[in-house]
C-alpha cells in the first residue's frame, strides 16, 4: 500500500470527524457520540492496518528511505531570497519502530476515551469536536518527520485540552487548566527556540544541488548537513548545542512531567474529566518522551552521550519520589497521578542506558503505561461515577460488591505493581536490565529497584483500602460494571495480558529502531 | 552687551518660548490655557525656522515651512476648539485634570 | 549696539515677559490678551529676520484667527459674570523640573551646536519667491494644507454643530 | 519644475489623488442627498476600492515624485513612491474598506446617521494623510501628513457626542497629540537647522559630515521620534493609547489599532532606512551611519513597549481597553522586526502586519458586535457567551489564540517570522524575552476565553444573533486566520517582493 | 517413553490447574458444581506427575531440557542478540517434586470441598487454588532465573489472593498486604542478583550462567560480586521461606484458609526458597554458604523460642514452619544439600498433614483455634489425633519417622561444618532448636488432645471430621512413615532416595573461594556410591553420624519429657514459671517485638518520611517552579482584586510578579492627560541622557 496516504487519513480523519459533529445539531448527541465512536474506531482498524503491513526490518530513525508509509511534499515553499537561501517546509509523515507503538496507543486510547465520554452530559457537541481536535494533534505529533510540523501538531492539542479540563472539569478546573496550558506554553517556547536555531544551523541539499534550510528532522539528524558558523552546528567551535539541549530537553519534560516540573500533573489529572485524564495519561505524557527520543537524542547525540548520567538521575527521582508522594495521597486519583510520575521515571531511566535493551524497556513502557493508566484512571472515573467520591478512606470492602470490577481493578494494579506475566513487568525488566548493563548507572539504577517495592506499596494498600476489609455499609447500594465499562475494560485487560504473555509483539516491531537509533547515538550513520 | 545679536540670539528666544509653551500646557487646567501652550511651541518652533534659514542662507524654505506650520496651526486650534466646546456641553466645565474617567 | 540689537531685545523682552504672564497668570482673559503681545513680539522679530510677508500672515491668522478662535472659546466655556476667568493649576513641581531640565539642554544645544550658517543679505522682496516656491517645489504640499483645512473644516463643523442625538 | 516631471509625478500618486477626487465627491453627495443619506456608505466603499484597484495596478511603480529644483541633489523627490510604500497602502485600504464594512452595522454610527458623511469624509482625510505617511520622503510633509491624520482622527474620537467618554477621549487625543507633533515639529526645524534641508536622502548625505553635532542631532531625533513613537503607540509615548481606544468608537479604534499603526510604522522605517542607512550588505543587515544609535534604542524601546502592553492587560476588565494594551504589546513585537536593521526583519514586520490586521481587526469586529447588542465591553458580561451565541465566541476565541501566537494560527506564523529574523541577528537573549513575553500575553488572552466558556451561561447571558452579512464576515476572518496558519507562502512571496525602499 | 512425551506430560500438568482457574473464574458464577472439574483435574495432574516421576527415575538418568525463544532482545552495538527463553528442565529433583506438589495439592483440594463448603466464594476458591499450583508447578519445572522470578512473583499473587480470602476481615487484609509487600522486598534482592547474572552472561538459563561460572567467567569478573550476586538471589528465598528477618508475613498468614495455609505456607509455597537456593547451590561461594547458613539458624532458633508460648494452634505451626524452613536453609548453607531437600520432601508431608489436622479441629470446634479453650478431643476425634500424633512424632525427630531421617542429616551436616570449620554455634542452634521443637510441639498436641477439655460448650459439639477430610491425613500421615524412603530406619544413606536419586551436585564456584571441604579431589573412594564434596568431609561424616543421632534423640526424647511434665502431668506449675521468667515468656509471646521493630522503623519511617514529601511538593516544589503559591494568596487575601486572578491561574510567582508589575504599571494609567505629558517631557530627556553619544 504504498501512494495511499494513510497516515494523513490516520490523522486527519478525527478533524473530518469533528467537521461532522459540528454539522449535527446538538440535540442529537446520539449522533454525535456514535460519529466519534465510528471515527475512533476507524483510527483503530486504520493502526491495525498499518501494523499488518509493517514491514519490521526497517529501521527508519535517521534514514528517510527506511522510514514507512512516507508521505512528503513540499508545504511551505519561498524561492530564492538573497540573504536567506531558499524557505522550504515539507508536510513530511512517515513512521519507524519508535513512533509505530504510539499510533497504535493513541488509536486505542482515543477509542477507550470515547467509550468512557459517554456519559458526558454536558454541551456534548462541542466536547466531541474539542476531543477529536485532540485526537488529530495526538496523532500528528507521533507521526510528523518534519519539526515545524511537529511543533505545529504539539501546539494544537493545548488549546482543545485547556477547554476539556477548564469546562468539563472538577472544581477547581479553572486553576488546573489555566496551570496546565501555561506550563505547556512555557515548555514549548523553548523547543520553538531550538527550533529555530537549528533551523539556522543546518542546511538541506535539494534534488537540483541547492542548499537550503530546513526544519526536516532527518536532515537535521546529519552533522553533514550543518553550517561552518551555524549556531547551533557542531562545526561552530563556540556552538550552543549544550544550551539548546537544556532548552529542547526541559520543553519535553515538562510534558513528561520530570521532577521538578510535574506539579501540573496532579492538578490537572485530579481536575479533568474521566476521558481527559486518560487521554493526558495515556497519551499526552508520551509525547515528552517521545520527543526526546525523536528529536533530542539523534540530533543532539554527542551531548545526550554527555548528559545520560544525569537523565538517569532525573529518573531515579521520579521513580522513587512518585512513589512515595503517592503513598501519602489521599485521592485515589491523586494517588494514580504520582505513580504515573513514578513510571515515567522507569521510561528516563530506560532511555538514559542509551543501549537498545533500555530503550526498548522505555518505549515499550512508554505503551504499557499508556493502558495500564488509562486503566486506572477508567477505574476511579467508574468509582467516582457512583460514589462521587474519591477519598481513599471512604471505601472498604467493595470487592463483595462489585466482583468484576474488582477483578479488572486487581488486573490494573498488578500491573501497575510490575506482576510478571502482565505488560509493565516485561518493559520494566527490560529497562531495567537495559540499564543495569551500564557502569556508571549501575548504582542509580540499584537504587531505583527500590520503585518496584513502594510500588507494590501503595497500589496493595490502596487495593486495600478501598476493596477490602468490612464492608463500608454506605456503599452497599453501588452496582456493578455494566456493559459500557466492560466495554473499556476488558480490551485494555486483554493488551495487558496479552503483551504480558507475548511481548514480542511488540518489541519486534521496535527492534530494528532501537538498535539503529542506538548504533546512531554512538556511531553515528 | 558687546556681542552682536546673532542666530543663537533668536534660537535662545525660541528655546525659552518652547518651554514656557510646555509649561503652560502642564500646569494650566483650562483647555483652552493648555491650547494657548501648543500654539506657543509652534510659534517657538516658526522662529527657528526663519532664523535657520535667514543665518543659514537656506533661501525661502524656512519661511514657506512657517507659513504651513501657521496655517496648520489654525486648522488645529479650530478643531481643537470645537473639541473643547463638545467638552464643556458634555462635562459642563474644560478642566482638563478633572476629565478622568478614561484610566487604568 | 546697533538699532538692529535695540530692536531685538525690544521685541524680543515683550514676547518673553508676555509669554511668561500667558502661562502664569491666573486670569485667563489676562493671559489671552497677553498671548496678543506674544504674538506681535513673534511678528517683530519676523520682520527683524527679513519675514516681511510672514510677519503679516503671523498678525492676520494668529490675532485674527487663532486669538479671537480662543477668546471665543474662553467666553463660551464659562459663566461669564465677570472680567476675571480664573484657571487653577496643577503639578507644579513636576513641570518646573521637566521644564527647567529641557530649558537647560535646549540652551546646551542652542548655543554649543555649530549651526549651519553663512552670510547671505536679507532679499528685498519675499512675497514673489514665496508664491514661485508654493505652486512649484511645494504645490504638493500646498494642495495638502487645502485638504487638511478641509477636512478641519468639516471637522469642526461636525463637532461643534449642536443638534439632537438620542445617547445610546 | 516642469511639466514632464509634474505629470509623472502625479501619475504616481495616482491613488492619492483618486482619493482626494472621492472626498470631494463624498462631500457633494453629502449634501446633495441629505434627505437619505444611506447611499453614502456605499460611495465611501466604493471610493476605496477604486483607490485599492489604482493602487493594485501600479503596485510594484517606483520612483520619487515632486522633485525639488533648488538644490542641487535635485532628484530626490517628497514622496518616494515604492513597492514597500504600495504594500503599507494597500494594507491601509484593506483595512479601511473592512472598517467601512464595520460601519455599516455599527449601532454607534448609526445613531449618528445623519453625519455619517462627515464620518466618511474623515475617514478620507485619515486615509490620505496615511497614504502620504507612507510614502513621504520630506520632513515637512511627514509632519502636515501626520497632522492631516492626526486631526481627522481626533474628530473622529469624539465623533459620538454627548458620550462623555467619547469627548474625553477627543480632548486627551487632542492635546496629547498636539504636543509630541509640537515636539516633532521642533525637532525638525533643529535638523533643518542642521542641515539647511528637511529631504530625508539630503539629510542622510548631510549628517555624514564629520563636524555634525552629535548631541544635537540625536535631541532632534529623538524629538522626532517621540512625534512618530506617539502614532505607533510605543513606550514611552504610548500613555493616550488605552484612553482613547476605551473612548472612541469601536470602528475608530480598530482603524487607529490598525491603519495609523500601520502608517506609522511604515513612516518609521522608511524614515529611519532612508535618514540614517547607508547600504544593505549582501546578507540583507542594514549598515547604520555612527551618528545615532538606533539598535540599542529600539532594543530598549520595544522590549519596554512589549512588557509594559503585556502586563498592563493583565488588569484590564474592559476588552476594548485590553486590546489596546495587546496592541501596544504588538507594536513592541513588531518593533523587534525593526530593530534587527536587516531586509529578514523588514521582511517579518510586513508578513506580521498582514497576520494582525486580519487577527485584530476580527477581534475588534466580534467585540463590536457584541457591544451593538448590549452596549459594553466589559468581559464580566462576556461570561458563558460561548454558549449563547457560538460562533462569534468561537471566531473571537480564533482571533485571541492567534494574537497569543498559538499555532496553528497565522499569529503563530507572524511571530515565528520575526524570531527567525531575532535569531538570525543572533539576538537570541531578546528573543527569549520576547517569548516569555508571549506566556504572560496568555493570561489575558485566555482570561476572556475562560470568562465566555469556562463560566456557565445564565439567564442574563445575552444572545447575539448577527445578521448573515456579518455572520459572513466574521467567518472570513476567523478561517482567513487558521488558513494563514496552516499555508502562508502567498504571504511571504508578497511579503519578499515589497522590500525595496528606494534610497540611495 | 520419549523424551519428548516426558516434556509434553509436565507441561500438560503445568497447564492443567491453570486451565481450570481460567474455567472456574469465568464459568464459575454459572455453574457452582464446576469445583469438582477443578478437583478432577488436579487429580488428573497427580498422575500425570506420578507418571513422570516413575518414568524419570527408571528411564533417564540425565537431565530433560527444552526451552523455546519468549522474545529476542538485540543488544546492539554492545554484544549480538540475545534470546530469552522459556524453557523447562526435569531432573531427579524436579520430578519429585512435582509428585510433592501435586499430591499435596491434590489432597488439600479434596480436603477443602468439605472444610469450605458453604463459602460464598466457593468456586472463586478452587479457581485461585489451581492458580497457585500452576505457578508453583511453574517454579519447579522451570530451567531460567527469568522464569523463575515471574512465578515467584505469581506465587506471591496467589498467596496473596488466598491469603485475603476472607478480606472482610480487616486482619486478613492485612496480612495478605503484609505478605506480598514483605515478599516484594526480598525479590528486590533476588531482582538484582538476577540482573548482575544477566548483565554478565546475557541469558537466564542456569546451566549456561553455572557453565560460564565454572569457565572461571566471574561476573564483573570478581569473587565478591560472585558472592553478592549467590547472597541477593538468596534474599528472594528469605523472602519466600520466611527466613530471619522476613519472617514476620508468615505467621499472619495464617488468616487465610488452613487448607491453604497447609498447602501454601507449610508445604509447598514457603519451600520454594528451599528449592530456589538448590537450584543455585552449585554457585554459592564459602562466603554465601556462611551467610545462608547462619540466616537458616537464626531464623530457626528464633522461631523455635517464640513457638513455645504461642496458644493459637495455627500460628505454633506457623513458627514451627518457619523453624523448620530455617533447618533446610541452615543445612544448604552448610553444604548438606540432599538432607535440606530431603527435610523439604518429609516436612511437606508431616507438616501439611498437621495442619489439616489442626484444620480438622478448628473445623469440628467452629473455628476455635486458641488451643487454652480445647483438650481431651482425642476421644472425639481419633483419626485425627492419631495422624497429627504420628505428624508430630515425626517434625520432633522420633526414629521410625521420616522426620528423623531427614533431620538428623541435617543436624549431621552442621557438626561436620562445625568441626570442619570452626562455626561451632551453628550446631549449638541446631540442636536446641531439636529439643524446643520436640517440647512445642508436644504441648500443643497435649493441650489440644489430652486432658479434660476446657471449653466444654464447644466440646460437645466437636466431631470426628468426615472422610474427605480425614483421608488426606492419613494418606500424609502414612507418607511420614521411615518405610517410604529407606529400608534401614537409622541410616537414611542405605536407601533408594538418597542412595539413587538425588546427589549433590558439583560446585561451579572457582575452587579459591570455596570451603576447603568442598575442593573435590582425584582420588575417589567410593563410599555409598557417592562423594559428597571431599574425602575429608566424607569422612568428618561418618564420624559425625552415631554422635548427631544419639544427640538429637536424646535432646528430642527430653523435649517431650518436658512437655508431659509441664502440660500432662502438671508436675511443673507452668504459671508460677511464666510468672517467674516475665520478661523473656513476653519477649517470646511478644515475637522478640520484631513487628513493632519494623512498624516503628521501616514502615513509620517511610510513611512519615512520604508525608513529608507530599507536603514539599504540595508546597516547596509547586512553590519553587511554579512560584511560592503562599505569597500569592495571602497577597490575594489582601486584595480582593487579586482574588479573580488567583482564580484566574495567577496562582504563582511569575504571575504574582507580572500581577504586581502590572498592578503598579497601570497605576501609571492615571487618567490626567498632563501628567502624559509629564511623562513624555522626561523620557525624552531621559532617553536623550541615555543615549546621549559622547
Amino acid at each position: 500500500m504504498s501512494g495511499f496516504p494513510i497516515l494523513s487519513l490516520i490523522t486527519f480523519l478525527p478533524i473530518l470527524g469533528m467537521i461532522i459533529v459540528l454539522i449535527l445539531p446538538k440535540e442529537q448527541q446520539k449522533h454525535i457520540k456514535y460519529t466519534t465512536l465510528i471515527i475512533t474506531a476507524i483510527q483503530v482498524i486504520l493502526a491495525i492496518i498499518l501494523l499488518a503491513n509493517y514491514n519490521y526490518s526497517a529501521a527508519g530513525v535517521y534514514e528517510e528511505k527506511s522510514f514507512q508509509f512516507i508521505e512528503k511534499f513540499r508545504w511551505i515553499e519561498i524561492s530564492e531570497i538573497s540573504w536567506l537561501g531558499k524557505v522550504k517546509i515539507d508536510y513530511f509523515l512517515g513512521i519507524d519502530g519508535i513512533s509505530m507503538p504510539m499510533v497504535l496507543l493513541t488509536a486505542i486510547i482515543s477509542f477507550i476515551a470515547t467509550i468512557s465520554s459517554w456519559n458526558i452530559e454536558k454541551s456534548v457537541k462541542g466536547y466531541f469536536a474539542l476531543f477529536l481536535l485532540l485526537d488529530t494533534g495526538m496523532m500528528g505529533v507521533f507521526v510528523a518527520l518534519d519539526f515545524f510540523l511537529f511543533y505545529i501538531f504539539w501546539e494544537l492539542m493545548l488549546l482543545p485540552m485547556y477547554f476539556l479540563i477548564g469546562i468539563w472539569g472538577g472544581p477547581r478546573k479553572e486553576y488546573a487548566a489555566i496551570k496546565f496550558f501555561i506550563y505547556t506554553l512555557f515548555g514549548s517556547v523553548f523547543i520553538l527556540l531550538v527550533m529555530i536555531g537549528l533551523y539556522f544551523s543546518a542546511t538541506e541539499t535539494l534534488a537540483d544541488g541547492t542548499k537550503v534550510f530546513t526544519f526536516n528532522l532527518l536532515q537535521l539528524m546529519n552533522p553533514n548537513n550543518y553550517l561552518q558558523d551555524g549556531i547551533l552546528s557542531p562545526l561552530n567551535p563556540h556552538n550552543l548545542r549544550f544550551i539548546a539541549y537544556l532548552a529542547l530537553f526541559v520543553g519535553f519534560a515538562i510534558k513528561i512531567p520530570m521532577f521538578p516540573f510535574h506539579t501540573w500533573l496532579p492538578d490537572a489529572h485530579v481536575e479533568a474529566p474521566t476521558p481527559i485524564s486518560v487521554i493526558l495519561a495515556g497519551v499526552l505524557l508520551k509525547m515528552g518522551t517521545y520527543g526526546i527520543l525523536r528529536i533530542s537524542y539523534p540530533i543532539f547525540p554527542e551531548i545526550t552521550r554527555q548528559l545520560m548520567w544525569w537523565i538517569a538521575l532525573f529518573g531515579m527521582i521520579n521513580i522513587i519520589y512518585g512513589a512515595l508522594v503517592a503513598l501519602a495521597q489521599k485521592d485515589f486519583k491523586k494517588l494514580i497521578a504520582y505513580s504515573s510520575v513514578s513510571h515515567m521515571g522507569y521510561v528516563l531511566l530506560g532511555m538514559a542506558s542509551l543501549s537498545s535493551t533500555g530503550i526498548t524497556g522505555a518505549i515499550f513502557q512508554m505503551f504499557n503505561h499508556g493502558t495500564i493508566t488509562a486503566m486506572l484512571f477508567l477505574i476511579v472515573g467508574v468509582i467516582y461515577d457512583r460514589a462521587h467520591t474519591r477519598g481513599l478512606n471512604d471505601f472498604g470492602g467493595l470487592a463483595a460488591q462489585m466482583p468484576v470490577y474488582t477483578g479488572f481493578v486487581t488486573v490494573a494494579f498488578f500491573a501497575a505493581i510490575g506482576l510478571p506475566s502482565l505488560s509493565g513487568f516485561i518493559s520494566e525488566a527490560l529497562v531495567f536490565v537495559g540499564a543495569f548493563g551500564v557502569t556508571n548507572i549501575r548504582i542509580i539504577t540499584m537504587i531505583s529497584t527500590l520503585g518496584i517495592l513502594l510500588g507494590a506499596g501503595y497500589m496493595l494498600w490502596t487495593l486495600q483500602r478501598i476493596f477490602f476489609g468490612p464492608l463500608n455499609e454506605k456503599w452497599s447500594s453501588l452496582k456493578d460494571l455494566e456493559f459500557r465499562e466492560y466495554a473499556m475494560f476488558a480490551p485494555l485487560s486483554a493488551i495487558i495480558i496479552f503483551l504480558g504473555v507475548y511481548p514480542s509483539a511488540m518489541l519486534n516491531i521496535m527492534n530494528t529502531s532501537v538498535n539503529t537509533l542506538v548504533s546512531f547515538l554512538f556511531n553515528g550513520q | 552687551m558687546t556681542v552682536n545679536v546673532g542666530l543663537t540670539h533668536f534660537l535662545i528666544i525660541s528655546a525659552i518660548l518652547f518651554s514656557l509653551g510646555i509649561y503652560g500646557i502642564i500646569t494650566r487646567k483650562n483647555a483652552v490655557m493648555v491650547l494657548m501652550g501648543i500654539e506657543l511651541i509652534l510659534n517657538s518652533a516658526n522662529i527657528n525656522f526663519v532664523a535657520f534659514a535667514r543665518y543659514g542662507n537656506f533661501g525661502f524654505s524656512g519661511q514657506i515651512i512657517a507659513l504651513f506650520v501657521i496655517i496648520l496651526a489654525a486648522a488645529e486650534a479650530a478643531i481643537a476648539l470645537a473639541i473643547v466646546l463638545n467638552i464643556y456641553k458634555t462635562f459642563s466645565n474644560v478642566n482638563v485634570d478633572e476629565i478622568d474617567k478614561l484610566k487604568e | 549696539m546697533t538699532y538692529f540689537d535695540v530692536i531685538f531685545y525690544l521685541f524680543a523682552l515683550i514676547t518673553i515677559i508676555s509669554a511668561v504672564i500667558v502661562v502664569t497668570t491666573k486670569n485667563i482673559v489676562y493671559s489671552a490678551y497677553s498671548l496678543l503681545l506674544t504674538l506681535f513680539g513673534i511678528s517683530g522679530i519676523y520682520v527683524l529676520l527679513g519675514a516681511d510677508f510672514l510677519a503679516v500672515v503671523q498678525i492676520m491668522i494668529y490675532v485674527g484667527g487663532i486669538l479671537i478662535l480662543l477668546l471665543f472659546g474662553v467666553m463660551l466655556t464659562n459663566k461669564i459674570t465677570s472680567v476675571d476667568i480664573r484657571t487653577g493649576t496643577v503639578h507644579l513641581l513636576p513641570a518646573a523640573i521637566g521644564v527647567g531640565l529641557l530649558l537647560g539642554v535646549l540652551w546646551a544645544v542652542m548655543i554649543w551646536t555649530n549651526w549651519k550658517t553663512q552670510p547671505g543679505e536679507i532679499p528685498i522682496t519675499t512675497i514673489k519667491n514665496l508664491g514661485n516656491l508654493l505652486i512649484t517645489d511645494y504645490i504638493l504640499i500646498f494642495e495638502l494644507l487645502a485638504v487638511l483645512l478641509l477636512v478641519a473644516l468639516i471637522g469642526a463643523a461636525s463637532i461643534a454643530r449642536r443638534e439632537e442625538e438620542k445617547i445610546d | 519644475m516642469e511639466q514632464t516631471n509634474l505629470i509623472q509625478s502625479l501619475n504616481l500618486i495616482l491613488p492619492e489623488i483618486v482619493l482626494t477626487v472621492f472626498l470631494v465627491i463624498l462631500i457633494l453627495s453629502d449634501l446633495i442627498f441629505h434627505r437619505n443619506k444611506s447611499i453614502i456608505p456605499y460611495i465611501a466603499g466604493a471610493g476605496i476600492f477604486i483607490t485599492g484597484l489604482f493602487l493594485i495596478f501600479q503596485f510594484y511603480d517606483n520612483g520619487f515624485a515632486f522633485s525639488q529644483s533648488v538644490n542641487a541633489l535635485r532628484n530626490y523627490g517628497m514622496i518616494a513612491v515604492d513597492s514597500f510604500g504600495s504594500f503599507f497602502k494597500v494594507i491601509v485600504v484593506i483595512s479601511s474598506l473592512l472598517v467601512v464594512l464595520f460601519s455599516f452595522s455599527s449601532s454607534e454610527i448609526k445613531n449618528t446617521q445623519d453625519r455619517i458623511g462627515e464620518y466618511y469624509a474623515l475617514i478620507y482625510g485619515m486615509m490620505i494623510g496615511m497614504f502620504f505617511m507612507i510614502s513621504a520622503a520630506d520632513l515637512i510633509l511627514i509632519y502636515l501628513s501626520m497632522e492631516l491624520l492626526s486631526l481627522s482622527s481626533y474628530v473622529l474620537a469624539g465623533f459620538i457626542k454627548l458620550r462623555d467618554r467619547n469627548s474625553e477621549a477627543a480632548l486627551k487625543y487632542l492635546i496629547y497629540g498636539a504636543v509630541s507633533s509640537g515636539l516633532m515639529l521642533f525637532g525638525i526645524s533643529l535638523i533643518y537647522g542642521m542641515t539647511g534641508s528637511t529631504n530625508l536622502y539630503i539629510i542622510n548625505s548631510l549628517i555624514q559630515a564629520p563636524n555634525i553635532n552629535l548631541f544635537t542631532l540625536s535631541f532632534a531625533v529623538i524629538l522626532i521620534f517621540a512625534g512618530i513613537g506617539y502614532k505607533i503607540s510605543s513606550a514611552p509615548f504610548h500613555f493616550w493609547t488605552p484612553d482613547v481606544y476605551e473612548g472612541a468608537p469601536i470602528t475608530i479604534t480598530a482603524y487607529l489599532s490598525i491603519a495609523s499603526k500601520a502608517a506609522g510604522f511604515a513612516l518609521l522605517i522608511r524614515f529611519i532606512k532612508t535618514t540614517f542607512v547607508t547600504f544593505v550588505n549582501s546578507d540583507g543587515f542594514w549598515n547604520l551611519i555612527g551618528v545615532f544609535d538606533w539598535k540599542s534604542v529600539l532594543v530598549v524601546i520595544s522590549i519596554l513597549t512589549m512588557t509594559l502592553g503585556n502586563f498592563s492587560a493583565l488588569w484590564q476588565n474592559n476588552l476594548k481597553r485590553m486590546l489596546a494594551y495587546s496592541s501596544i504589546a504588538h507594536a513592541g513585537y513588531i518593533l523587534l522586526g525593526l530593530v534587527v536593521f536587516s531586509n529578514q526583519g523588514l521582511m517579518a514586520i510586513l508578513i506580521y502586519f498582514v497576520f494582525y490586521l486580519i487577527m485584530n481587526l476580527g477581534a475588534f469586529y466580534v467585540v463590536m458586535l457584541i457591544a451593538n447588542q448590549i452596549g459594553s465591553e466589559e468581559i464580566d458580561d462576556y461570561n458563558g457567551l460561548g454558549y449563547t451565541s457560538p460562533l462569534l465566541a468561537v471566531s473571537l476565541a480564533i482571533f485571541l489564540v492567534s494574537l497569543t501566537g498559538i499555532p496553528p494560527t497565522a499569529g503563530f506564523i507572524g511571530k515565528l517570522y520575526l524570531f527567525i529574523a531575532l535569531v538570525d541577528a543572533k539576538m537570541i537573549a531578546v528573543a527569549v524575552i520576547a517569548l516569555l513575553n508571549t506566556v504572560v500575553s496568555l493570561y489575558y488572552y485566555i482570561r476572556v476565553l475562560k470568562h465566555m466558556y469556562l463560566v456557565k451561561a445564565d439567564e442574563n447571558t445575552p444572545v447575539i444573533i448577527p445578521s448573515l452579512g456579518n455572520k459572513v464576515l466574521v467567518s472570513i476572518l476567523a478561517l482567513a486566520v487558521l488558513l494563514f496558519g496552516v499555508y502562508f507562502s502567498p504571504v511571504i512571496n508578497l511579503a519578499k517582493s515589497c522590500l525595496i525602499i528606494i534610497g540611495l | 517413553m520419549t523424551e519428548y512425551l516426558l516434556v509434553t506430560l509436565s507441561i500438560i500438568t503445568l497447564f492443567l490447574p491453570v486451565f481450570g482457574f481460567a474455567t472456574l473464574i469465568f464459568f464459575g458464577k454459572k455453574f457452582p458444581k464446576l469445583y469438582l472439574f477443578e478437583v478432577g483435574i488436579l487429580f488428573t495432574a497427580l498422575i500425570i506427575s506420578i507418571l513422570i516421576l516413575f518414568a524419570k527415575l527408571t528411564y533417564f538418568d540425565k537431565d530433560i531440557v527444552s526451552s523455546l525463544t519468549w522474545f529476542i532482545l538485540s543488544n546492539a552495538p554492545n554484544t549480538g542478540t540475545v534470546n530469552i527463553e522459556l524453557g523447562i528442565k526435569i531432573d531427579n529433583i524436579t520430578a519429585i517434586m512435582l509428585f510433592v506438589v501435586n499430591l499435596i495439592s491434590a489432597l488439600v483440594h479434596l480436603y477443602s470441598i468439605e472444610y469450605m463448603r458453604g463459602d460464598k466464594r466457593y468456586t472463586r476458591y478452587f479457581a485461585y487454588l489451581g492458580l497457585f499450583t500452576f505457578s508453583m508447578l511453574g517454579i519447579v519445572l522451570t530451567h531460567n532465573l527469568l522464569m523463575m522470578y515471574i512465578f515467584w512473583e505469581l506465587v506471591g499473587l496467589s498467596s496473596y489472593l488466598l491469603i485475603g480470602f476472607w478480606f472482610e476481615k480487616k486482619s486478613a487484609a492485612d496480612a495478605s498486604k503484609k505478605a506480598f509487600i514483605v515478599n516484594r522486598v526480598g525479590d528486590v534482592g533476588m531482582f538484582i542478583g538476577i540482573l548482575i547474572l544477566f548483565t554478565n552472561y546475557k541469558t537466564f538459563t542456569f546451566d549456561t550462567i553455572f557453565h560460564q561460572i565454572s569457565i572461571g567467567n566471574l561476573p564483573f569478573g570478581s569473587e565478591a560480586w560472585l558472592t553478592a550476586a549467590g547472597i541477593l538471589v538468596f534474599m528472594g528465598a528469605v523472602g519466600k521461606s520466611a527466613q530471619f528477618p522476613l519472617h514476620v508475613w508468615l505467621p499472619d498468614a495464617m488468616e487465610g484458609p488452613t487448607p491453604v495455609s497447609a498447602l501454601i505456607h507449610a508445604a509447598t509455597m514457603v519451600a520454594a526458597g528451599v528449592y530456589l537456593v538448590t537450584r543455585i547451590f552449585v554457585m554459592l561461594t564459602a562466603d554465601a554458604m556462611l551467610v545462608i547458613a547462619i540466616v537458616g539458624a537464626l531464623t530457626s532458633f528464633v522461631a523455635a523460642t517464640i513457638a513455645i508460648t504461642q496458644n493459637d494452634i495455627k500460628k505454633v505451626l506457623a513458627y514451627s514452619t518457619v523453624s523448620q524452613l530455617g533447618y533446610m536453609i541452615m543445612s544448604l548453607g552448610v553444604g548438606a544439600y540432599v538432607f535440606a531437600f530431603f527435610h523439604l520432601v518429609t516436612h511437606a508431608f508431616f507438616k501439611a498433614c498437621l495442619f489439616l489436622g489442626s484444620g480438622s479441629v478448628i473445623h469440628s470446634m467452629h473455628h476455635e483455634q486458641d488451643i487454652r479453650n480445647m483438650g481431651g478431643l482425642r476421644k472425639k476425634m481419633p483419626i485425627t489425633y492419631i495422624t497429627f500424633l504420628i505428624s508430630t512424632l515425626a517434625i520432633s525427630g522420633i526414629p521410625l519417622t521420616s522426620g528423623f531421617l531427614s533431620k538428623d542429616g541435617i543436624l549431621a551436616g552442621t557438626l561436620v561444618f562445625g568441626k570442619l570449620t570452626g562455626h561451632w554455634l551453628i550446631p549449638v542452634f541446631g540442636f536446641t532448636v531439636a529439643a524446643l521443637t520436640a517440647f512445642y510441639m508436644f504441648r500443643l498436641l497435649i493441650l489440644t488432645f489430652h486432658g479434660e477439655p476446657r471449653d466444654h460448650h464447644k466440646f460437645e459439639h466437636a466431631h470426628e471430621s468426615p472422610l474427605v477430610m480425614t483421608a488426606p491425613l492419613i494418606v500424609l500421615a502414612i507418607l511420614s512413615i521411615f518405610i517410604f524412603y529407606t529400608p534401614n530406619p537409622f541410616s537414611p544413606d542405605e536407601g533408594w532416595f538418597l542412595k539413587n536419586w538425588v546427589k549433590t551436585p558439583q560446585q561451579v564456584t572457582p575452587v579459591s573461594s570455596r570451603f576447603d571441604f568442598m575442593k573435590s579431589e582425584s582420588k575417589n573412594i567410593n563410599i555409598h556410591g557417592e562423594i559428597i564434596h571431599s574425602e575429608l568431609y566424607t569422612e568428618t561424616l561418618h564420624w559425625a553420624h552415631y554422635p548427631a543421632m544419639m544427640l538429637s534423640i536424646t535432646l528430642a526424647g527430653l523435649g517431650i519429657l518436658f512437655a508431659f511434665m509441664f502440660y500432662q502431668w502438671k508436675k511443673v506449675n507452668v504459671d508460677k514459671l511464666t510468672e517467674k521468667i516475665k520478661p523473656v515468656y513476653n519477649f517470646s509471646l511478644n515475637k522478640w517485638y520484631i513487628d513493632e521493630l519494623y512498624d516503628a522503623t521501616a514502615v513509620g519511617q517511610t510513611l512519615n518520611f512520604s508525608k513529608v514529601l507530599a507536603w514539599f511538593d504540595n508546597n516547596i516544589i509547586d512553590g519553587i517552579v511554579n512560584g511560592s503559591a503562599w505569597i500569592t494568596k495571602s497577597f490575594s487575601n489582601l486584595s480582593g482584586l487579586f482574588d479573580n486572578y488567583v482564580v484566574d491561574g495567577l496562582v504563582n510567582f511569575t504571575a504574582f510578579f507580572s500581577g504586581f508589575v502590572g498592578f503598579s504599571l497601570k497605576k501609571l494609567q492615571t487618567g490626567k492627560v498632563q501628567t502624559y505629558i509629564v511623562f513624555v517631557v522626561f523620557s525624552v530627556i531621559i532617553l536623550l541622557l541615555i543615549f546621549k553619544p559622547f
